[in-house]
């Protein structure tokens, strides 16, 4: 019945939700416990799961609802960004009903946060790599290795973890999925402090951890095509610039050119620095035409190669803007102020452009790496966009166990 | 809207290209090149004939299509792929851009129905020697003389100016910079075809001795004049797009089926990646000038300026990377005369300098930016 | 002659790094690196005991070892290779070479054996906040006061100006430009640590408020100024390159170790090219570095600017372009605060900052080209 | 005995060389002929073959004594840069005392040019995949295949040839090497012109072409290794810049750029520029220092990776410094007088600095393709100087017929 639920259906029924409860009146759990339940929280789910069974283009009516009638707004990226954004598609996909219905209300509501364990240390680009054991113990599994990278580890409930469960099958069939409830015994989780002192994101390390068997996703060895569910749902920074004509990083290189202080600096290099600023605008409102141009093909039903480089370009557009940035600022890029301390990174926004522009020179050097090195981007480009073929691979007929690997 | 291309444009994409298909392969490029001319009379015919692609942006009362800068962008894509050896450019866009946006009805009615009808050959003139594409350096001079006009001054760089029958050449006034309309027969000028790098686009060098003219559109044709070399610079980044995508597939075939080592030279990471940065460059550059065409189809007349800036800077010199990647991509063959990749690196480094390099571009939009 | 390496600098080179590997490992840096000194006192007093470092350019009638700059070339190359935390380049290279290049023999022999001992730290203050490194903009004021100098002003990024005992002013007469002894306990003289992104190079701001001062050297030491900014520069391309080798071994031992898809990353053509793009960086540096440094030692003063922005411009961008090489070749791990690679990349470009960037030593290369 | 001749007997022997022939006196042929029979023209040749069992460094003081004595002065590399570069030393090696009889002399003359007949069209940087193919018969090998990039082919006598006498075996094993008679019926050179217009290079059509089978140098078998002895004597572009400070292209960039025409170019143009030009110069003047650096390296006898960097670096610098050049020329570069015309190249001068400079820019674009691609170099950097894992090879190991080739 609900399939058929018009727009306008649809809008009657969050405000029937905001006149039970209303989130400038209840706390965040109460409220979104309640969206959940009215089936209005991801409305492409089925009834009883937070959903309604339409299309998941409906969600927007029900945002733009709230958005009309609410003065807070929750955004389910900043509550929860695995969870909901990557686990509950995987959940809906893997998970039995009891799973379901035991984790999905509190991923919605924030209650249970969210993370991913997939990288290792020993298993970067090669996520499929990958060398965490679980071994099978009566109805258990048991656990051991270690995963890094890891966003919201120090506050999450669940991990969603794939470990190795057949070392003698090839690499990408010998895995398995598993719900890990993070306050197991011997799950450690350590920050990892970046170029910048702050830490992003964690070490976990899994010493004899045990898990139910019902709580793997899919079938014993089907751990690659779940962790690809998982990924394709990876809100990843698609690389589409910023939304506005002149906006993002190059907006603030504009700004802090324009503030410079012009002692001590000649004409000629002011020339130069005018020339290259141009050409960092030039490419960065081609970031943002090219993402509108992938847009608009797909808007047409035929997206092509405009979509894809995008991630590319941004990487090694930004590290650019930025080390501009410090150029611009010449001695003054000496000082990083206020000096670096090793914490877990605040909410709070920078106090200058300048303090802004440092942290983000430091923090841009990873723009290459993380999300798919510059490296593995240009092979997905030259590979599945244009269609050149592989190199010789040594690693995929072969079991695990026999392939040659580090760390 | 940017980027909204419809099923028309594809289809228009799709008949221009099967022209070119038959019509501009590389063996009558070849061909063409080495002579004078530098195009083929019935092929031109055939265009305007079958196509009407001379009159395509020419208004309809004049005998065009009317259609607008969009669909020129798609025209001028595949023609820069293909290298097309005519006098397009010079006719088709500028001399027609220039008629069209000065506002003259009388000079639109003598000459915008014989270029559609692809019976007459028309350039502007605007470039002297020693001086670079600013119209604020034009020294040539016109001077009032009864019921007409009379230049003198040196053009170069004129696109087909050798062939052209009818010239707009850029000269001075006392009132300012004005646009002038001179018969390739009249007394007094000298034509002479310039020695080109690029053996695909004739340039010539036109002398002007008292030369008989009349003045085409307002007495003071600044904004004129720099509204057509912002539109020449989007055209030619159009075409630079075209001729990058061409030089990325060949690139990309060649690595496909060049076997070395017992492996394709694409299953290397030099030559993959190299191809990976090469699709960066291509698809930025068709951003860049799709944008700007849609600019002008659309009359977003504050965009206008920095739109070309971003397109011609950008898109010459990634032509020019990808063209010459594409040398090196082919190694020793891709350096040979008989394989085509040098017409595209020499079309790559003529059409950057046209109207303009890079770094000017870039330059003005600078001062645009207020940086 | 220009490369002429001796085998007593191959000794002395083995020497050094002997004791930087056991007394400057990446532990020690990283402790250093977090305290307001930066700079261990015990090891400081060893190096010149046991190597007599800080004397290696202080003559010998001023109690070091003579030896020119060649021998401190293969010291600093070594000491950027393993950022070794102490005053070395302000108190051992600038001062030093402020003392000797002065030609003031009672003020060499009032602090040079003090260097040489390793018992007086000293540097060299002559950036100001607004002003970059052009001697031509000091504003600092020194007035002559009695039998001494009295110092106004504020002077910035001046190495280890927290920790000197004596500081090398640069200030303005009357008379032109000229150097100043100023002792660190005087009154009126306020030292602040600054916050540095490189935390292994301390700077620090020093406040003159009519500080008593000795002139060091000619009354007019504009000429003494340059040649010391100079020899500052060419100094910092010698640790630059050193630098660049640490980082480029660095990168390579990760590339054969490393096992991505069953092999090492740096059998992929991705990062073996990137290593040997890297490697050209680094010898052309060292190319740099070390005919900079024969300059200095053999005093063939008409090449000496040329060869300091050639090593400076050069050595600046190479360095910071394999550190960042270096950081993508680690992936992750190379983006960490626990690897390394991250105080490589910060010392980078923190040196190419300090007595002028690259693209200011090309300016004055321009110049002096006569371009 | 020769063998302890010193400086001053040799001195000696050229300047009686001097009193019986003279080289401002007879012509090239006459004058080298009796140079070839004083055993002074390449002194580290056996007596009787135009040496006198020398030491190679020796042939200095010849050629010194020479240089003070004559007006005429001939460089080898000129007469006959492949038979005395690469030739001599490959038949020294290998040939029988017949063959050293029948071409040495006149290799050394001029009378008989020498080419090199190793690439092939479908075998550029991996030479040792060649096809040409040389079937037994009799006392005859019958020769098909094509060779390319053949310099002076078109004037050779001989040519040093490399041909697959067995394909069963993995291909660098199943090569042969022969001596080549150019005018031998089936052999057809035609010119091979370039981008530039000019064709200095040749393809080489071999169409059932006989070579006698003592013709072959080394056994059946063998060719890779004869033809390595050959190429270590390549007197390759080293990389090594030019001689003098600011010389060489750079040199030309800089007059281009002193004398540019100063009308149409703005004040920002300009300090673009020079700072361009400047790095070029830093560039141009780090390769010719890292030369010097190697060749002090060399005679200290610890040779460093400084010695391999000049060919890479080299390749792409001066591909940028004629790009310079014609934006130095700005809208002059449009223009490329005389035009082309498809030609031998001559020996004439070019009239003015701008004609070299676009014939260097369209010539240069070679630069890093022959004499080994950049990506070959890279390789060479990567693997054998750094010591860097080589790729997984999937033709070593098997018959060469096997392996998949193009061309």
């Amino acid at each position: 019945m609900s399939a058929t639920l018009s727009e306008s259906e649809l809008r009657a029924r969050v405000r029937k939700l905001l006149d039970e409860v209303h989130p400038d009146q209840v706390d965040q759990y109460t409220f979104r416990g309640a969206q959940y339940d009215h089936g209005l929280a991801m409305v492409h789910f089925p009834e009883g799961f937070g959903g309604l069974g339409l299309s998941p283009k409906m969600q927007q009516v029900v945002n733009d609802e709230l958005r009309q009638h609410c003065k807070t707004v929750y955004d389910d990226l900043m509550i929860n960004p695995i969870g909901i954004g990557m686990g509950a598609p995987t959940v809906l996909t893997y998970a039995g009903d009891d799973t379901k219905r035991e984790v999905l209300r509190k991923m919605f509501t924030g209650e249970e946060i969210w993370c991913q364990l997939f990288s290792e240390p020993g298993a970067g680009s090669d996520v499929a790599g990958l060398a965490t054991r679980a071994v099978r113990d009566g109805d258990e599994w048991v656990v051991n290795g270690q995963k890094v990278w890891t966003t919201l580890a120090h506050v999450s409930k669940w991990g969603m973890l794939v470990a190795r469960t057949n070392p003698d099958l090839p690499k990408h069939q010998g895995m398995s999925y598993f719900l890990l409830d993070m306050e197991s015994p011997g799950v450690d989780v350590r920050p990892l402090y970046q170029i910048t002192g702050e830490a992003e994101f964690n070490e976990v390390f899994l010493n004899d951890v045990r898990i139910p068997h019902d709580r793997m996703l899919g079938a014993e060895g089907d751990g690659w095509k779940v962790a690809i569910t998982t990924l394709m749902n990876e809100r990843s920074a698609l690389g589409g610039g910023s939304g506005q004509r002149g906006g993002g990083p190059i907006q603030l290189l504009m700004n802090l050119w324009k503030d410079r202080e012009r002692a001590g600096r000649s004409a000629a290099a002011d020339a130069l620095m005018r020339d290259h600023i141009a050409e960092l605008y030039v490419k960065s409102e081609l970031l943002r035409l090219t993402s509108q141009r992938a847009r608009a093909a797909q808007r047409h039903g035929n997206p092509g190669p405009e979509g894809s480089v995008g991630k590319l370009a941004q990487a090694e557009l930004y590290k650019k803007v930025w080390e501009c940035s410090l150029d611009v600022m010449g001695n003054d890029a000496l000082v990083y102020e206020p000096g670096y301390e090793l914490r877990r990174p605040g909410s709070e926004v920078r106090s200058t452009r300048a303090l802004t522009a440092k942290y983000q020179f430091l923090r841009s050097r990873a723009n290459s790496i993380e999300g798919g090195t510059s490296e593995v981007m240009r092979n997905i480009l030259g590979e599945r966009v244009l269609g050149l073929p592989g190199e010789p691979r040594t690693d995929k007929n072969v079991a695990w166990k026999d392939v040659p690997r580090s760390g | 809207m940017d980027f909204e291309f419809t099923q028309e444009h594809d289809e228009l994409r799709q008949t221009v290209k099967r022209f070119l298909d038959n019509d501009s392969t590389e063996q009558k490029v070849r061909g063409l090149m080495a002579t004078d001319d530098g195009f083929d009379r019935e092929v031109w015919a055939k265009m305007a004939a079958q196509m009407g692609l001379q009159g395509l942006i020419v208004p309809e009362e004049h005998g065009g299509a009317g259609m607008g800068f969009v669909e020129l962008a798609v025209v001028l894509e595949e023609m820069g792929a293909a290298l097309l050896c005519a006098p397009y450019l010079s006719t088709a866009v500028l001399a027609t851009t220039a008629l069209v946006e000065s506002g003259d009805g009388a000079a639109c009615a003598a000459l915008l129905p014989g270029i559609a009808a692809g019976e007459l050959l028309a350039t502007v003139a605007i470039a002297e020697p020693g001086s670079g594409w600013d119209p604020t350096q034009i020294a040539a001079r016109a001077t009032a003389d009864a019921d007409h006009w009379k230049l003198d001054g040196e053009k170069t760089f004129v696109i087909d100016g050798h062939t052209a029958d009818v010239l707009l050449v850029a000269a001075r006034t006392d009132a300012g910079l004005g646009l002038f309309r001179v018969e390739a027969v009249a007394d007094g000028l000298q034509r002479e075809l310039l020695p080109t790098l690029d053996l695909t686009r004739k340039l010539a060098r036109v002398k002007l001795d008292g030369v008989r003219a009349e003045r085409v559109g307002p007495d003071d044709a600044a904004a004129l004049l720099e509204r057509l070399l912002q539109i020449g610079a989007i055209a030619l980044a159009c075409e630079q797009a075209g001729g990058a995508q061409r030089v990325l597939d060949m690139a990309v075939d060649y690595a496909k089926t060049r076997l070395q080592f017992g492996r394709p030279i694409g299953s290397f990471q030099a030559i993959k990646h190299r191809c990976a940065d090469m699709l960066v460059d291509v698809e930025f550059a068709k951003s860049a000038a799709y944008h700007a065409a849609f600019c002008i189809a659309e009359r977003r007349d504050d965009e206008l300026a920095t739109a070309a800036n971003v397109a011609k800077s950008y898109c010459s010199e990634a032509f020019f990377r990808v063209a010459n990647d594409n040398i090196q991509v082919h190694g020793g063959m891709g350096f040979t005369w008989e394989h085509p990749a040098h017409l595209y690196f020499k079309r790559a480094k003529s059409s950057a300098v046209l109207f303009g390099d890079a770094s000017a571009h870039r330059e003005r939009l600078a001062d645009a930016l207020g940086l």
